[in-house]
């Protein structure tokens, strides 16, 4: 007998945390105890990229979205849909701005706006069960390509598409493949790395691929190594992504066993394995040969690239690295033709690209959109809006290293010389939003801190000059700056990008030299001892105003006892005394504290 | 499990593929089975199960089967409604098995109402 | 008369032979009830030599090699050391006390040793007492 | 061959020569910092860092490694370069303000002080040239980068201060360190020494001693860096006629040989088993052997008598019997050690001032003059002591705390216990069977006599001989003895040896054994008995055979064969039998 | 010209050398066509008196099987002796002492005591034990008298010729007989007919390798691999120490040999040589483990000496049996 009804439990990491496996325990139980688990099956799926509502469930063929569930539900949700079939509004999402609650996911703008072809598995499947992948026609591309195409062929469809690497560098894929087809080897000894290594913060596409569909990557990978002549491959998994590494060696072992890898594939003689390497945290080792070196069993550190890894690589062989979400396009491209692939986006950036939504906008999670699509699109339309009604200020693409971007560049069309014009970079696809609670200087502090602590140290303009940086922004941030700290700031962010070993150096002033161009201001705000945002605290002063009632709440907060004043008495901040903690700023309901 | 060859992946993917089709929520239509007590104690289940049973016996994948509570005629149990794309809902009353394979078949497979069984065609308003 | 058991001495040539030589020309005095015959190698000492010599009136029968590990041809002496275990166990069901086969390492440089053995086993042999095999 | 123009002047060079190099073709200097001959390019200073030009395509690039590519041109001295390198070398001088190479090198380009920074004590620019010679050259992989970002710094494995168990004290890091940041201690403790008989360190190449034949260098593979990392080689660079050989490997010869002269030797009792004499403890509790090399005139001290910390002792008590005469060790007396005693305080007396002990249980001069030199030996002013020395204590001497020593013991002649303070005390240890003498004794089939030394045919008659033919005994081998009875034996032995040389037949005994064809069975029982492999199976014929000129006749064989096929000549069966049956005739009827 | 007489003779022993002597088949025509059967009771009924009627050496050859036991047997072995011109030793019981021969670990005492007393299932409660003599009203009632020991045949009389076996091989039989009755020339006295020179592994198929034996196995106890040596597997095989002949029957079929051909011309004393090969095979030089591995050994006597006990040089166990009590 068939299942009438399939609830779609999402099991990505975000859901997990939520609970979602005991929510799946929950159902489990009360569908059994209620008689219906003949009828009703549950799938454990990949993230749905949703990850800011969950844990998530879909109960299919209805299209019913249901966030938040908890276990609490779990008795009234199968009552009411699954016997009685009235679907619970309770548990549905509201979109900001709607009053009813939306009940069909493809209705929801957050999802309604997306397209999905990496993630086109996503929340559909089991990613634990291969049976799944290959019903949604998975390893047909991989049939297609081992029997009606040749390696030339393939590359030349590669090419054809526009794919680019999604993991920053934004190098075209087929060309790197030529390259490494052409790249002389002695033994013909060919590799092909999968670069799961995802550091970026915020950013989570990679490892939701892997967590959702690890099929797609694997077929991408074998794919890509039948174009190249590799016959051994690599993923190099953060050991952070546990979930993700579990999942993906149950994929490798399946895939084994049904004969889509290892010796033979699919009968037609091509030899093709992969071999999961997991790292071990550092930032720098999603770098290309830190990351081979590290696999080679040395000191992940970058090393010059004058000669490249395509050429001289892994075990200074010939290498093919990209990203996951590189692979995951890869099958798509094959099955539906590079025409139908380059159709999508613009000129020059072709196809979807993944991003990580996070920051101050309503919805955050993982969305897919097409090349192009703009700023504002992604952040209002799927995004929501910002959050807490705040007000826009700048969204930062591309991880740490990324520019930020201001509200005039809003309507720039995402795509990866875009970008790059504007400063900034389509990296692995980081979206960071800020509003106007961020200090622009205080941001680019944050992230040069974050990239000189997860600099290796090699080389001197990025060991130093970020360190550097990181020094004079305090400064600023302190209120100790000059005019000219920033004529400095400029000269080393200059220096810094021309001599660094590796792109981590390249790219670490953007978040510096971008604020500098579009928010110069507040620089110089700072300049004259003011945090226009009110965050630095060497600059802002908390001051108690006539409205105070005298609630004594901030008197209780206050871990200083820097408030002084009796009950039903209005109260005063002893400034000496105050360490700028913002604790009776944020329990005042009188608007009594203020910041300035 | 041997290893596949591309004729059997093939094969592979279109049996899975058709058990799953529900989840992919691309419907032809959809029939709801009432539910309530009254139902139940009229032999609804039986009527559900028939169902059931007779759309896997002739691979029908695509027709969305819920199920709902008490339509409010608790005399007329077990009762069911049929949805047709931009059509209006039919419901049925007094059902058994026999009769549902047949608003399968008839209604829901070739889009003929059966009469005999139906008591109307549309729906008290929602809300 | 005192019962004086006779006893056959089966001696390896480079070790205990030699001991023996030593003891005598050392002027170690040991008992006569021993007498020596001499073969290469305790190897050599088949266990039919032993019934052989009870059958002839042997009241007892000394066997001496070398030391384990010193064996001039190297094994031999454990080859005598096997037979020596199995041999006891089947005098044993003949009815003839194990004690009557004594199996002893003299090297070429024990004379004294040499002594001491003959010694041993001549006094567990009258303690034995005669044996009356000899047809 | 390629062509490329650096500042405007064309250079041809091998296709991906580094930049640096092509450069130096011009005599254009390139600053670097993290760069050393030799040691494969880092790109970690970037001091090097010049431009280069690509078609329309401009990018900065490190001169160390960069490969020369056709048609590039390369700037090495325009603003953006010297823009890079200033503020490069301005960071450096804020990490390393008190380098005297950073200072100089930044004060080239205009930089005196840093706006980053200023930290006197750093010295690590971290360029890693010590980190890729102790891995890369020397391959004693002892240091290496711990930590990221700017808390990258040189480690030692876990940080430890002294990684005395991996580092090898070469020295190679401090060599190649730019701004002196590694300095190497001279701790002589860890110096390499040979175990036994150090008195002093040594290389890990040298001439073993002074009389050594033949007098080569030898490497100590424990000692060398290249045979125990793979690094170094420089000895191989230096040697002009290409003599280091470091693959020469322990060869196993074998020899076909008629006759062998067994002359092992022996090893000396290890005097720190007797703990009452401290030695291995006590500073200056020597053993004769060590005490002999100090006297030599090419030893160590060159010949002078002196105490560890450099001075001549005032007193020297020398111990007798250390190990030998004593039940609990060696029952023996050693022979050689009361003339050596008394050389050695001869010696003593006519090179230094000091008072000299002899400690001894009986004064043994047996020799052709022995008794006279010891008389001489008395004139001397020697004191000798008779009595076994009890113990040797560590002891002040007047107003001197430490470094010596007090040798206790009774003296037998006057019948009192006596506390001699001397500065040094030497032990005359025992002669004692090598650890392996077992084994070798084994290979030989060597008997060995109660004391564990290998026993020779007949004390008398034959002290040279052993009971195999063929093999014979010179030396201390077969029991302590001097020179003189060493040399005589030995002439002795090879006298014997060849005279069977001369004589170029031997004979050997009749005693073999032999199988019946007709009676063997085949059931190859008798196979793996033989230790001379003597018996093989003919696998024609389906039985056993011997081939007698490897049988030795031992008989085991014979004993064995469960048919009764084999016969051993000599040691029948049935000669054997009558010896029984003779050896019992008089054995009574029951 | 009268054909010559033959006789053959059961003594101690199962009657399976008489069979075997019919075992020859077609064969026994031949047999009784070329002699004159004087004398075989287990077939028809020939009376000593009969016998003693012809001259001393009036039969040509007498097949005697059976080991001494008795005093008749002795009797009419001292009898067949005066009366053949050749007198056979046929099968292991005349030639070695056989299976009854194995009652030298014993004496008369214990075995009557056993038989006679102490079974279970006898009744005898006044203890009775059998007399030669037993004055009866009709008359004095005789029967033989039980020796103290078992002898084989030649340590009674003087033996011409040896049939070994239990039972000889009928081929060899027919061998010995088809010699006797072609009239060739006699071979030297003493000799072993109807058998080989060498030792039954000679006829053995099985694949020899090195043998080192770590323990010793019961033939219940493993499944012999059908290829290989039996002793190389731990089998205790009486192979290598016994003469050949037989074929090798038993341990073609995974049997180890038990022995009954006798020892081989070189070996004087069967079970002490096979004692000094398998010792020399044992692996092990410590003797702790010696002793472990000879225990696995089941009744060394009785599997060295199953055959030939009586006639080894030790033959039977200290008469007044005081040792082996003591050793107890």
């Amino acid at each position: 007998m068939p299942y009438r009804l399939h609830m779609m439990v999402c099991a990505g990491t975000g859901c997990v945390s939520n609970r979602s496996l005991e929510l799946r325990d929950a159902l489990s139980a009360e569908l059994a105890r209620r008689g219906l688990d003949k009828e009703i099956e549950i799938v454990t799926t990949g993230c749905n990229g949703f990850c800011g509502v969950g844990p998530i469930l879909l109960v299919q063929p209805d299209g019913i979205f249901y966030q938040k569930v908890q276990v609490k539900d779990v008795p009234l949700l199968v009552e009411e849909h699954l016997v009685k079939g009235r679907p619970v509004k309770s548990l549905m999402f509201t979109p900001p701005e709607a009053k009813e609650p939306v009940p069909r996911m493809r209705d929801i703008p957050f999802f309604g706006k997306q397209m999905l072809v990496a993630l086109r598995n996503r929340g559909m499947i089991d990613p634990e069960k291969i049976e799944d992948y290959i019903a949604r026609g998975g390893y047909q591309a991989l049939a297609k390509a081992l029997t009606t195409m040749t390696p030339k062929q393939i590359i030349e469809e590669i090419k054809a598409s526009g794919l680019r690497g999604r993991g920053g560098g934004g190098f075209p894929t087929g060309i790197k493949w030529e390259t490494c087809v052409h790249a002389h080897s002695e033994d013909g000894v060919r590799y092909l790395v999968c670069n799961a290594d995802e550091g970026d913060p915020g950013a989570f596409m990679d490892r939701s691929i892997i967590e959702g569909d690890p099929h797609s990557v694997i077929e991408g990978m074998v794919i890509g190594a039948y174009a190249i002549g590799a016959h051994q491959g690599y993923i190099y998994v953060r050991h952070e992504y546990p979930l993700a590494l579990k999942r993906f060696m149950i994929a490798l072992d399946q895939a084994r066993e049904y004969g889509l890898l290892g010796k033979d594939i699919l009968g037609t003689g091509f030899d093709f394995d992969i071999e999961v390497h997991r790292g071990a945290g550092a930032f720098v080792c999603g770098e290309s040969t830190a990351l081979m070196a590290s696999i080679e069993g040395r000191v992940g550190e970058p090393r010059a690239k004058y000669i490249h890894t395509v050429e001289v690589g892994l075990y200074n062989k010939p290498t093919v690295l990209n990203n996951v979400e590189t692979f995951a396009n890869v099958p798509v491209i094959i099955e539906r033709g590079a025409k139908w692939f380059a159709s999508i986006g613009t000129e020059h950036s072709k196809g979807t690209k993944v991003f990580s939504l996070a920051g101050r906008v309503k919805n955050t999670g993982l969305v897919e959109v097409p090349m192009g699509l703009s700023l504002r699109e992604l952040i209002f339309d799927i995004g929501g809006g910002i959050a807490d009604n705040g007000k826009f200020k700048a969204v930062q693409t591309g991880g740490p290293s990324g520019g930020f971007l201001p509200e005039d560049l809003l309507d720039l069309p995402v795509d990866y010389e875009k970008l790059y014009e504007a400063g900034s970079m389509m990296g692995s696809g980081g979206v960071v939003v800020m509003d106007h609670t961020s200090c622009m200087v205080d941001v680019a502090r944050f992230f040069v801190d974050f990239l000189q602590s997860e600099s290796c140290g090699k080389c001197t303009p990025c060991r130093e000059g970020i360190k550097a940086m990181h020094g004079i922004l305090s400064r600023i941030c302190d209120g100790k700056g000059s005019e000219a700290d920033l004529a400095t700031l400029e000269e080393l962010c200059s220096v810094v990008a021309d001599t660094s070993l590796c792109a981590l150096g390249g790219s670490a002033p953007n978040p510096v030299l971008t604020s500098l161009r579009y928010f110069r201001s507040e620089y110089e705000a700072h300049l004259q001892g003011k945090c226009p945002a009110g965050v630095c605290r060497a600059l802002i002063t908390f001051r108690i105003n006539d409205k105070c009632t005298g609630c004594h709440l901030c008197f209780k907060a206050c871990p200083t006892s820097a408030v002084l004043g009796e009950p039903k008495q209005m109260h005063s901040i002893i400034q000496g005394k105050c360490i700028k903690c913002g604790a009776c700023y944020d329990v005042c309901k009188f608007e009594a504290v203020t910041k300035e | 499990m041997a290893k596949l060859t591309i004729s059997e992946l093939q094969k592979l993917r279109e049996k899975l593929a058709q058990e799953r089709q529900t989840r992919e929520g691309n419907a032809r239509g959809q029939i709801i089975i009432h539910m309530g007590t009254c139902g139940i104690a009229a032999g609804a289940r039986k009527v559900l199960t028939a169902l059931l049973e007779a759309m896997d016996k002739q691979n029908v994948r695509d027709v969305i089967v819920s199920t709902s509570g008490c339509a409010g005629m608790c005399s007329k149990e077990p009762m069911a409604t049929v949805q047709l794309p931009q059509q209006a809902p039919v419901k049925y009353i007094s059902l058994n098995e026999e009769k549902i394979v047949r608003i399968l078949n008839e209604h829901l497979l070739q889009g003929n109402v059966v009469k005999e069984f139906a008591l109307a065609v549309g729906s008290e308003r929602m809300g | 008369m005192a019962f004086e058991p006779k006893i056959v001495g089966f001696l390896c040539n480079w070790c205990s032979y030699t001991g023996a030589d030593l003891a005598g020309v050392s002027r170690i005095k040991w008992p006569p009830n021993v007498r020596p015959i001499r073969v290469m190698c305790s190897g050599r000492i088949d266990p039919t030599f032993v019934v052989k010599a009870f059958r002839e009136g042997a009241d007892g029968v000394l066997v001496s090699g070398c030391h384990p590990g010193d064996c001039h041809y190297y094994q031999g002496n454990y080859k005598a050391l096997r037979r020596y275990h199995l041999l006891r166990r089947v005098l044993e069901q003949f009815g003839i006390h194990p004690d009557r086969l004594m199996l002893t390492w003299v090297s070429a440089a024990e004379g004294e040793r040499w002594a001491k053995v003959t010694q041993e086993i001549t006094e567990r042999v009258r303690k034995l007492g005669p044996l009356h095999l000899k047809d | 061959m390629i062509k490329l123009r650096i500042d405007g002047n064309e250079v041809e060079v091998n296709a991906g020569t580094p930049l640096l190099k092509a450069a130096q073709k011009l005599n254009i200097e390139i600053p670097t910092l993290c760069h050393y001959e030799g040691i494969e390019p880092y790109a970690a200073c970037r001091v090097c860092t010049v431009e280069v030009v690509r078609g329309r395509r401009r990018r900065m690039v490190t001169a160390c490694n960069y490969p020369a590519t056709d048609g590039i041109e390369v700037f090495t001295d325009n603003e953006r370069v010297r823009r890079a390198r200033r503020l490069n070398l301005e960071m450096l001088l804020g990490r390393c303000s008190e380098v005297p190479a950073i200072r100089a090198l930044a004060a080239k380009y205009g930089v005196e002080k840093s706006r980053f920074g200023y930290d006197p004590k750093e010295k690590c620019i971290l360029c890693g040239l010590c980190v890729r010679m102790c891995s890369d050259i020397v391959k004693a992989n002892v240091l290496s980068f711990a930590y990221s970002g700017p808390r990258r710094k040189v480690v030692t494995p876990f940080e430890r201060e002294m990684a005395t168990d991996v580092c090898i004290a070469c020295g190679a890091c401090a060599h190649v360190c730019p701004t002196g940041a590694i300095t190497i201690e001279d701790l002589s403790q860890r110096r390499g020494e040979v175990p036994e008989m150090y008195l002093g360190p040594k290389t890990a190449i040298s001439i073993p001693f002074q009389q050594a034949v033949p007098k080569v260098p030898y490497i100590d593979p424990d000692a060398c860096i290249k045979m125990q990392t793979g690094g170094c080689g420089i000895c191989a660079q230096v040697c002009e006629p290409e003599a280091i050989n470091y693959k020469m490997q322990d060869e196993v010869v074998e020899l076909d040989v008629g006759q062998i002269l067994v002359a092992t030797g022996y090893q000396i009792f290890d005097a720190s088993q007797m703990a009452q004499y401290g030695y291995g403890k006590l500073d200056n509790v020597l053993s004769a052997l060590e005490f002999e090399k100090m006297l030599n005139s090419t030893g160590p001290t060159g010949g002078r008598v002196l105490t560890k910390n450099g001075k001549e002792p005032r007193a020297i008590g020398i111990i007798h019997c250390i190990g030998s005469r004593d039940a609990r060790y060696h029952k023996y007396c050693s022979r050689v050690c009361c003339m050596y005693a008394l050389k050695f305080a001869h010696l003593v007396k006519d090179r230094t001032n000091a008072e000299v002990y002899q400690f001894y249980i009986d004064m043994r001069a047996f020799g052709k003059g022995y008794e006279e030199f010891y008389s001489r030996v008395l004139d001397e002013g020697v004191n000798v002591i008779r009595g076994k020395a009890a113990e040797v204590v560590e002891a002040t001497w007047g107003n001197e705390r430490e470094g010596h020593l007090l040798v206790r013991c009774e003296d037998t002649l006057i019948g009192k216990f006596r506390e001699v303070p001397v500065d040094m005390v030497v032990l005359c240890a025992a002669i004692e069977p090598n650890v392996d003498q077992e084994r070798v004794g084994q290979i030989f089939s060597l008997s060995r006599s109660p004391d564990g030394f290998f026993l020779e045919r007949h004390p008398k008659l034959d002290p040279m001989g052993t009971v195999n033919d063929g093999i014979y005994l010179a030396g201390c081998c077969q029991g302590p003895k001097d020179i003189p009875d060493t040399v005589a034996q030995a002439q002795g032995a090879a006298a014997r040896i060849l005279a069977m040389i001369a004589k170029g037949e031997v004979l050997l005994d009749p005693i073999r054994a032999s199988i019946d064809e007709n009676l063997c069975g085949g059931c190859k029982v008798c196979n793996n008995l033989c230790p001379y492999m003597a018996i093989t199976f003919d696998d024609v014929k389906k039985v056993s055979v011997v081939n007698e000129t490897l049988c030795k006749g031992c008989g085991t064989c014979v004993a064995a064969c469960p048919a009764g096929a084999i016969t051993g000549s000599g040691f029948t069966d049935e000669q054997i039998f009558a010896e029984i049956e003779g050896i019992l005739a008089d054995a009574g009827n029951k | 010209m009268p054909k010559p007489k033959v006789a053959l003779y059961w003594a101690a022993s199962c009657g399976g050398c008489e069979i075997t002597v019919v075992d020859i088949e077609a064969h026994i025509l031949d047999v009784a066509k070329a002699f004159d059967i004087v004398f075989w009771p287990c077939l028809m009924d020939f009376k000593v008196k009969d016998v003693e009627a012809i001259e001393d050496g009036g039969i040509f050859v007498t097949l005697f099987n059976g080991a001494i036991r008795n005093s008749e047997q002795e009797h009419l072995a001292k009898l067949l002796r005066r009366k053949s011109k050749v007198l056979v030793a046929f099968g292991s019981c005349a030639h070695e002492g056989c299976i009854p021969g194995l009652a030298n670990v014993t004496n008369r005492d214990e075995i009557f005591k056993t038989v006679y007393q102490e079974t279970a299932s006898t009744d005898n409660p006044k203890g009775v034990l059998p007399q030669t003599k037993t004055e009866m009203p009709e008359g004095v009632l005789e029967i033989p008298e039980f020796w103290n020991k078992v002898c084989s045949l030649d340590q009674v009389v003087d033996v011409d010729y040896y049939v070994p076996g239990c039972p000889p091989q009928s081929n060899q039989v027919w061998a010995v007989l088809d010699h006797l009755i072609q009239g060739k020339p006699l071979p030297p006295k003493g000799s072993i007919l109807g058998a080989g020179q060498k030792t039954c592994c000679d006829e053995c198929p099985r694949v020899r390798k090195e043998k080192k034996i770590k323990r010793f196995y019961r033939t219940h106890e493993i499944v012999p691999n059908p290829e290989e040596c039996l002793l190389d597997q731990g089998l205790l095989c009486m192979g290598p120490a016994t003469r050949d002949g037989c074929g090798a029957k038993c341990v073609k079929v995974g049997v180890p040999c038990r022995g009954c051909y006798g020892p081989p011309p070189g070996s004087h004393d069967m079970g002490m040589k096979m004692i000094s090969a398998l010792s020399s095979v044992i692996d092990s030089e410590d003797p702790a483990e010696i002793e472990r591995i000879i225990a696995t050994i089941a009744d060394p006597v009785g599997t060295f000496y199953r055959f030939n006990l009586a006639h080894s040089i030790l033959y039977r166990v200290q008469e007044d049996l005081k040792e082996k009590q003591a050793v107890k």
